[in-house]
């Protein structure tokens, strides 16, 4: 590993920034919280593309694209997330996950 | 003859009843469907004689083929020799019988005609194919039936035995199913059981494969100790719930065991012989002594069917022409007798409301046909000269014999034993039941049979006597065929 | 020629007569069935003495030795090539001989049962079940074929079970009827394994090329059979031995015997018929039958029915002298009299001179039958006229029934050998044949010859002398006719029978035997039985206590006697205590709950692993996340690091 | 020695990754919200240290302008704004811990051993004009498809959330 | 352009009947009963048309590309459409967003046929998304009910986080690869073990959205909590969509790693079966004993996708066939009872048979199906799974399905037993069918019976161009 930033230590950054997302999600009582993490592990993932783009293909710009495309669903997915969390909190005056747990066995 | 009549009348007597408008339409529908395959079925006897006298000797006659999933290899492909002559005469006096002892069904009665005859169907489609997976269709599709005839119309825990009974079974057609894709797969391709004779399956194969078709077909015909399921299955079935499930099913497993495991697996069935042997002594011996101590008459049969049918598999086991020719004559035998012994347990218990021996007693004197019915088929069971259950098993002893070393003359022996302890078990339930004075006086007022329990019970009797008398007639049909059977095993 | 459809017909007239009283007999035939029954037995019995005087007068001696013929032989079943079961008609002295037994003890039954079971509700039942016993009982002594023997065999166990069953809602009846079938069922075990070993040995089911195969040395039958062997005998003694064992149990033979007292519940002609003249010489006809084999090839077998044969006969003798129901002491008197048969063929060798025991056994078979049958309808006509077997309820009945009593009175004389009645003849040559072959045979025969006496004339004077005249109301007790006439019949044949020079007709390998009496020799055995007799007479001729204090006197002894010997309780102990409690209900138990319990196990373990993990499908959210990735690294660490 | 590019880009990853930390751990909702935008305000300065413009131009106004506002309109939607989060059980929190690291631990090592094909260091940036031309081409190596299924998503996805949110006025038909 | 309109009409008319969704809905026009005919007829027009004009080519350089197996799929999916549309019209009709509804559903529904026809990574993550986020909405269509906003919500999330670790997989791909073409992936890959954890993580995504163990969890929460229409819609024709993309991509694409994805497979098909099978067991929501059920008919599939053979594919399109007609009949039953009654509880079928033989019958026919019991079609599909997965001869493998089979029936004939033997005091009054729902039902019905015994349906899907 050479001390000038390449290709290694985005995919590091990346990859921890995925995980520092996944424990988020895992252990985040808030709805929207865990919502947050859910973005995260999309921008790690957006930031591997980014990285592979630059580094290893860049010429087919395939993964900016997949860049693109993945922030746009990130947005419609959080729309959708936050407007299903809503709608949820108006019933069950909480969004604290451990309480929606209606639905089990 | 076209064999497809035989799947055809059954099912169209099914939509008819399917589509029929009261209960006594049902019912005379359902009888003359039955009569209709009771006749196709001596048709078919006749025309069989009549190619084989004709010196057709073919190993299967009447084949007929049709392309069903032409790209899986998979056909319609049916034809008959003198086993499945038999098997189906077996099935059509059984139907008959069951049809006329369910007469007095008034519980839904479209759809307990219905069930019955699609138990017929599958019965009658099994017996005639030649494709393993039509085969296996036909097999698995008289469970259902099965389960809902228990299930609805039964007695006692019904319940309970109807799923353990659907359980078992299933779990056989499991064990079955792999075995078929196995063999399947090994010959490149091929269900057809005429193809897989030929077939040069490695000895490895088919010790792997040849337990898992015998045990599936086993627990149809109540191989110890998966038979736990007939005991509960017969008892709590409608009357003739258990004469399809004893006559007509337990032979599909036997059929099985022989026609798949056996005679596709030659080398498989030398290697597990003395398993089976052993399997089925225990069951002969096992299952009488157990029948000695039931106090139901329906538990009694259940566990007679048990050691009866382990004279079938004993013969198998035994892998002589003449074992397997008593085998196949145990399984025509037991399915008429054992039918006509749940035939007349139902009469009985329509009249008494009771099953339990000690609360019957002195029954001759209110209703002598019955008695003598019971009494027939008593003896029949207990190997009396002149009924077929004689004929059928001195034939397995005599085939067993023939295997000249101690552990197969032990097993024959041990088997022999059952013929004295059947003697004791049939005749207390007899003498507890029929003889002796009359236990309650209400049964004083009961009445004699009816014309279509009479008749029921004249036809599986004729069926008996026919066997007994003149064994000669299904000698000629099943050794043959046996022939074809031990000429592969020993590999000729 | 023998005409193979007369013959034919003999056996199947009775069962014209079963078929046709058993489906139509209770509707339409109630009344006339006797009459049915007894024409049709009648042309039976017609045609076998037609036979039997064809047959030995006519056409059955070539060059001085009887045939054995086989008129009819249709295969039945075949197993394998040479194996099968044929349905024959075999036509030799022995047959012959049996066909006459049969058919006019059956004849004079069905007369008697005319008026005997008169009014009877299952009339028609009974003539109908009588034709099934006498058609399976020819049958039994035509086989040409061992299976066939056994096919009949078993046919008259079921006719003789139906028979003593007669009386269905009597639960003594029932259980004598299940008794009596179970126990030869059992033999019967013994008798079909011999037959497997056998027919395995010889390759044949074949009567005479079994006996053939079997008795010559050089067959390579016998070659290979020989070199069987089976705990330290050979197949062949196996097979012989086990054959026996089916005769014993017909025949009731220590220890099988159990069943032969019991069956008195039935009706008495069919005691008469069944339990005394016919069916329990089954055995012994069997045993004469494969004579040869057991003469020739296993010896030792022969012997061994020698001892059952002798310790049959005199134990059955012993409990005779004690038991009350008439009835009873004629059953045991039967069992002795078949021990005599059976020992006499036990002593005989085959061929010539040294066979004697063999003709002297079918010889005393057929007096026996005489005299026998004769007895048990008097007893019949008895038992019809005081409502009792209890010989304590009789006394002095000369008066009120004089053709009973003298009938009567002829065969007890027969039975206990006087000269010149039948049974003398018959009993002196197995004395003789046992004097020539075994001493040791020969005094336990002698000394039951000389308790027989007393035995029979205990009875016979319990019945018709002891108490004084008035003891019964009614003047004239004898039924009609019909249960006279063959009394009579039958009290010439047992008076007479003796005189017929039987060794010229029957022997072991069908050449005349002379017939030899030494007066000299005859001298103890009569002796011994008017001993008997008198020793009777001095007890029983009144009514007083000596009976009773000889009773106390013998203490021990009689007490078994009278318990016969405690053998029943022993049964009763090994079938309920063993097999009922420490086998079946083990088994049942074992059923229900381990191979079941098993299956059910299955079911419930599923259940409860089902219920056991649903605590994985906590309704969390982030806990389905946690597994989701758990799943991700199981699967990614197995196929990157152990997979491969 | 390190270049002012370098420094830079430590100094990026180290906004982003303790931002990312701080946001995951936080227990004031509406602090992790605002350490999540500077998180995606640090990736978006990768983008640009990437020399990725228009990346990182479209990060910044639909991450920092859309969704991290709608995540803190949404907060207060549910009126928790000032509320501290639940604690999460601690027997969860190290579990999970130890199956991210698991995990992590799992992926780096499966990068790091892995050999790209090749490494260029310096890439020739994709032009705006570039992206948009191939955005909507349909040849070969085109975006359009992609483009409008997109938009069929934004629909659907916009048409669901007025219904889920329509809910407040039930008898509006 | 010619080509465009052929190759891709079953995508524009579904785009063309969502806009005509979206105008009506815009413009307020019409009643539910009329509009739900409408769409009715429509749905059954694009059926019907899915048959015809179909080719094979690319589209958009390799994008998006077609087959006639795929527009066959395509058309199993249409029916799937057309007949819950068609069941659940007593539900449909109460909505109040009955335009919305069928915009989301066919949105889906087209992302559903993107899916099928994709060629490339990241038009099939694209329309993985469009094929669940709408479904998402959806499933919280029940807006008044709690546990509809828990099932979305646990749907949403669940599936956001998939999403993320298919796309971490996806990125991993590309990295090594260079490429996000489908056919030029399956090129490029050489089982490197940064590959198979790729490959693990794309698979997980799969996994996630065919409930295999352990990826199944929200699958039960979800179907007990949603509309009966869209857990039917999940249930059936989002599985099976998925499960014909699964093929393609491990058959085409992941050809490299046949060792790895086969044991995968198996371990997976068994651990999905038996879980799925034990956990069904003890289930007494219609609904949730459904989700279990169907997560163990997953398991099946597997099996006969383990076979990478064109057995294989052709039995499990052929299954999902028959699934599409057993698993509607029983949530199509489910939901005339649930609409008329308010009950879903199995315990509440108890006598049905007495009061509602029709429905009983149908119900029990669809079970029998599930179970595979012939003569149902099931009997058929279930053993052609299983014939393929015995190609490679792990009997043992073919046995722990076989015998799965066994508890499936236990429960099936629980609900059976229910139906017909148990007696109740209180049993589910006679239900009027609908006239539409009777019709659907009986279609399912005789697809049930029919689809096994007619072979030439096999056979037809056997000749079809993969």
């Amino acid at each position: 590993m050479t001390i000038e930033p390449g290709l290694y230590h985005l995919l590091f950054i990346s990859t921890a920034l995925f995980f520092i997302g996944v424990y988020g999600f895992f252990t985040r009582r808030n709805l929207i919280t865990m919502l947050m993490s859910i973005e995260l592990i999309l921008n790690s993932v957006n930031l591997n593309f980014i990285a592979f783009d630059k580094y290893l293909w860049p010429g087919k710009m395939d993964g900016l694209f997949f860049t693109v495309f993945i922030i746009a669903i990130a947005a419609a997915e959080a729309a959708v997330a936050i407007a299903i969390i809503i709608n949820l909190y108006r019933s069950h005056q909480s969004i604290d996950v451990e309480n929606a747990e209606d639905l089990k066995y | 003859m076209n064999l497809l009549l035989l799947i055809g009348a059954p099912l169209l007597t099914a939509l008819a009843v399917l589509l029929s408008r009261n209960k006594q339409q049902v019912k005379w529908i359902s009888l003359a469907g039955s009569a209709v395959q009771l006749a196709l079925a001596f048709a078919l006897l006749f025309a069989f004689r009549q190619e084989r006298a004709a010196g057709n000797n073919a190993q299967m006659l009447f084949e007929q083929h049709y392309k069903l999933f032409e790209s899986l290899n998979i056909n319609f492909h049916f034809g008959v020799d003198g086993i499945s002559v038999a098997m189906i005469l077996l099935t059509s006096f059984v139907v008959i019988a069951g049809v006329l002892v369910s007469w007095n069904v008034e519980k839904m009665t479209k759809e307990f005609y219905f069930l019955l005859l699609l138990l017929g169907l599958g019965a009658y489609g099994f017996f005639i194919s030649l494709d393993l997976f039509i085969l296996f269709f036909f097999l698995e599709i008289s469970v259902i039936p099965k389960y809902l005839l228990i299930g609805i119309w039964g007695s006692g825990k019904k319940e309970y035995s109807a799923n353990k009974l659907a359980l078992m079974l299933m779990g056989g057609s499991a064990l079955i199913l792999v075995g078929m894709l196995g063999l399947y797969f090994t010959t490149g391709y091929s269900f057809d059981i005429m193809t897989l004779s030929k077939a040069n399956i490695p000895a490895a194969t088919q010790n792997l494969l040849f337990p898992l078709l015998f045990v599936g077909f086993g627990v149809f015909t109540a191989l110890f100790p998966l038979h736990t399921w007939v005991p509960d299955g017969h008892s709590s079935a409608p009357t003739a719930g258990s004469m399809f499930l004893a006559g007509i099913s337990m032979k599909l497993g036997g059929y099985g065991c022989l026609r798949v495991a056996t005679y596709l697996l030659p080398e498989g069935a030398k290697e597990y012989a003395n398993i089976i042997i052993v399997l089925s002594a225990i069951a002969i011996l096992y299952g009488a002594f157990a029948t000695m101590m039931q106090k139901d008459l329906k538990y009694i049969n259940a566990y007679s069917s048990v050691s009866h049918v382990g004279f079938s598999l004993l013969g198998i086991g035994m892998l002589t022409q003449t074992a397997i020719t008593g085998a196949l004559m145990q399984m025509v035998s037991h399915g008429v007798m054992t039918a006509l012994f749940f035939a007349v347990i139902g009469m009985v218990y329509d009249r008494t409301h009771t099953r339990m021996v000690a609360e019957m007693g002195g029954l001759m004197k209110m209703m002598p046909f019955i008695a003598t019915v019971f009494f027939i088929v008593g003896l029949c069971s207990l190997g009396l000269p002149g009924f077929s259950g004689f004929v059928a098993e001195m034939t397995v002893f005599m085939g067993s014999w023939q295997n000249d070393d101690a552990f197969h003359r032990i097993a024959t022996i041990a088997a022999a034993m059952s013929i004295v302890v059947t003697a004791v078990y049939i005749l207390r339930a007899t003498g507890k039941t029929m003889m002796g004075p009359v236990v309650n006086a209400e049964h004083l007022q009961l009445g004699d049979a009816k014309w279509n329990e009479k008749l029921a019970a004249i036809i599986l009797v004729a069926g008996i006597v026919a066997i007994g008398i003149a064994p000669g007639w299904l000698n000629d049909l099943l050794k043959p065929a046996a022939e074809e059977i031990m000429n592969r095993i020993a590999g000729k | 020629m023998p005409n193979a459809t007369i013959i034919a017909l003999i056996p199947l007239l009775p069962l014209a007569g079963f078929l046709l009283l058993g489906l139509f007999g209770r509707k339409y035939l109630k009344t006339s069935s006797g009459i049915i029954g007894t024409a049709l037995l009648l042309t039976s019995t017609i045609l076998a003495l037609y036979t039997a005087y064809e047959y030995f007068f006519v056409y059955g001696k070539v060059n001085g030795i009887y045939q054995q013929l086989t008129p009819l032989k249709i295969t039945w079943l075949e197993f394998s090539k040479g194996v099968s079961i044929d349905m024959g008609l075999m036509i030799d002295p022995i047959s012959v001989m049996m066909l006459v037994v049969v058919t006019l003890v059956s004849l004079m039954v069905h007369i008697y049962s005319i008026g005997y079971m008169k009014g009877e509700e299952r009339f028609s039942t009974y003539y109908a079940f009588l034709g099934l016993f006498t058609f399976s009982m020819l049958g039994l002594v035509l086989s040409t074929n061992i299976f066939q023997i056994y096919i009949f065999w078993e046919l008259v166990g079921v006719s003789s079970f139906l028979l003593i069953g007669y009386y269905y809602n009597k639960p003594s009846a029932v259980a004598a009827s299940k008794k009596a079938f179970i126990v030869t069922r059992f033999a019967d075990l013994g008798f079909l394994i011999g037959i497997l070993i056998l027919s395995y040995c010889s390759g044949t089911l074949d009567f005479a090329t079994l006996i053939q195969r079997l008795t010559s040395p050089e067959s390579n039958e016998f070659k290979t059979a020989v070199t069987y062997s089976f705990l330290g005998a050979s197949a062949l003694t196996w097979g012989a031995a086990l054959v026996f064992i089916g005769g014993a149990g017909k025949s009731a033979m220590f220890p099988l015997h159990i069943w032969l007292p019991d069956a008195m519940e039935g009706p008495t002609p069919v005691s008469a018929l069944i339990h005394a003249a016919t069916m329990v010489v089954a055995g012994v006809y069997l045993v004469a039958r494969l004579f040869p084999v057991f003469a020739i090839t296993t010896p030792a077998v022969l012997e061994i029915i020698g001892w059952v044969g002798a310790i049959s006969a005199i134990i059955a003798a012993v409990i005779a002298c004690t038991q009350t129901d008439i009835k009873r002491v004629l059953a045991y008197s039967t069992m002795s009299q078949i021990g005599y048969m059976m020992f006499a063929l036990g002593v005989a060798k085959y061929g010539a001179e040294p066979a004697l025991g063999y003709t002297a056994s079918m010889f005393h078979l057929f007096t026996h039958a005489m005299f026998k049958a004769l007895l048990f309808l008097g007893a019949g006509a008895v038992i019809h006229y005081v409502h009792s077997n209890e010989m304590n309820d009789m006394g002095g009945l000369r008066k009120y029934m004089p053709i009973t009593h003298i009938t009567f009175l002829i065969a007890c004389l027969a039975i206990a050998g006087v000269p010149p009645f039948a049974g003398f003849f018959s009993k002196e040559e197995i004395l003789l044949a046992a004097y020539q072959d075994n001493m040791a045979i020969y005094w336990i025969a002698l000394i039951t010859s000389g308790i027989t006496a007393f035995y029979m004339f205990r009875l016979y004077f319990t019945i018709f002398w002891n108490k004084p005249h008035h003891a019964h109301g009614e003047k004239h007790g004898e039924g009609g006719f019909v249960m006279m006439l063959p009394l009579v019949i039958l009290g010439i044949g047992a008076a007479a029978a003796g005189f017929i020079p039987f060794g010229e007709f029957v022997s072991s390998d069908g050449r005349p035997l002379e017939s030899h009496f030494h007066l000299q020799f005859s001298i103890l055995p009569v002796a011994l039985g008017l001993a008997g007799i008198l020793l009777a007479m001095w007890l029983y001729y009144k009514q007083n206590d000596k009976p009773a204090k000889l009773a106390s006197s013998l203490g021990g002894l009689y007490k078994a006697a009278y318990h016969k010997f405690y053998i029943d309780e022993i049964y009763l102990f090994v079938t309920k205590k063993i097999l009922f409690n420490l086998v079946g209900r083990p088994a049942a138990w074992f059923d229900r709950n381990v191979v079941d319990g098993f299956i059910n196990l299955t079911g419930n373990t599923t259940q409860a692993v089902s219920e056991g993990i649903k605590k994985v499908q906590s309704g969390k959210v982030q806990q389905y996340a946690i597994y989701f990735l758990g799943g991700v690294i199981v699967l990614a660490v197995l196929f990157i690091y152990i997979w491969k | 020695m390190m270049s002012g590019s370098t420094i830079l880009f430590y100094l990026l990853a180290a906004l982003t990754l303790g931002c990312g930390i701080l946001s995951v751990s936080t227990r004031q909702i509406f602090r992790a919200a605002i350490y999540l935008l500077f998180s995606l305000i640090g990736i978006a300065g990768i983008y640009f240290w990437l020399q990725y413009e228009f990346i990182a131009a479209v990060q910044i106004v639909v991450y920092a302008g859309g969704i991290a506002v709608l995540i803190i309109f949404s907060i207060f939607l549910t009126q928790q704004a000032g509320e501290k989060l639940p604690k999460q059980k601690i027997g969860r929190k190290i579990f999970s811990a130890l199956a991210v690291f698991c995990a992590f631990a799992l992926t780096m090592v499966q990068v790091y051993q892995h050999e790209f094909s090749k490494i260029i260091t310096d890439a020739a940036p994709a032009t705006v004009r570039n992206i948009g031309e191939k955005m909507l081409s349909t040849e070969q190596g085109g975006y359009a498809l992609p483009f409008e299924v997109i938009s069929m998503l934004l629909l659907a996805a916009m048409v669901g959330c007025i219904v889920i949110a329509l809910r407040s006025k039930p008898e509006t038909k | 352009m010619n080509e465009f309109l052929t190759l891709m009409k079953s995508e524009l008319v579904l785009t063309g009947i969502i806009f005509l969704l979206l105008f009506i809905k815009i413009g307020k026009g019409m009643k539910n009963e009329s509009l739900l005919s409408l769409i009715q007829l429509l749905l059954l027009l694009n059926f019907i048309f899915s048959f015809f004009f179909n080719k094979e080519g690319n589209l958009f350089g390799d994008m998006f590309y077609t087959t006639p197996l795929i527009a066959f799929q395509k058309s199993i999916l249409n029916l799937g459409v057309y007949l819950i549309s068609l069941l659940c019209s007593d539900w449909l009709k109460k909505t109040q967003h009955l335009p919305e509804f069928f915009l989301l559903m066919l949105s889906a529904l087209l992302g559903m046929f993107l899916m099928i026809s994709s060629g490339n990574l990241l038009i099939f993550y694209l329309s993985l998304e469009l094929a669940t986020i709408p479904v998402a909405a959806m499933a919280n269509f029940d807006l008044e009910r709690k546990r509809s906003s828990e099932g979305a919500m646990k749907m949403i999330l669940s599936s956001a986080f998939s999403s993320g670790i298919l796309l971490f997989g996806i990125s991993l791909i590309y990295g090594s690869t260079g490429s996000i073409s489908l056919p030029a992936i399956s090129q490029l890959l050489n089982g490197s073990p940064l590959q198979i954890l790729a490959f693990v993580f794309v698979f997980t995504a799969f996994a996630f959205k065919l409930s295999i163990v352990p990826f199944h969890l929200w699958t039960a929460d979800v179907y007990e909590g949603s509309p009966i229409a869209v857990t039917s819609f999940l249930s059936v024709i989002s599985k099976g969509a998925v499960a014909f993309i699964f093929i393609t991509v491990l058959y085409k694409v992941f050809t490299p790693m046949l060792e790895i994805w086969y044991w995968m497979i198996v371990i997976l098909a068994i651990a999905t079966m038996v879980i799925g099978n034990l956990f069904a067991l003890r289930q007494q929501n219609i609904k949730r004993f459904l989700a279990f059920s169907s997560i163990a008919q997953v398991g099946f599939i597997l099996v006969g996708i383990s076979n990478a053979d064109y057995l294989g594919i052709a039995s499990v399109v052929y299954f999902v066939l028959i699934y599409v007609f057993s698993n509607l009949a029983a949530f199509g039953v489910a939901a005339v009872i649930a609409e008329k009654t308010g009950k879903e509880n199995i315990d509440d079928y108890k006598g049905l048979y007495k009061t509602n033989p029709f429905l009983t019958w149908i119900m029990a026919l669809a079970l029998f199906s599930l179970a595979g019991i012939p003569p149902t079609a099931g009997f058929f599909g279930k053993l052609f799974l299983l014939t393929a997965g015995g190609a490679r001869a792990e009997y043992w493998f073919i046995l722990v399905a076989a015998l799965n089979m066994i508890i499936s029936l236990y429960y099936y004939l629980r609900v059976v037993r229910a139906m017909f033997m148990d007696k109740n005091d209180n049993p589910v009054e006679p239900v009027k069918t609908a006239p539409v729902v009777k019709m659907a039902l009986i279609i399912c019905g005789g697809g049930i019976v029919l689809v096994g015994l007619l072979s030439w349906i096999f056979e037809y899907i056997k000749t079809l161009q993969y």
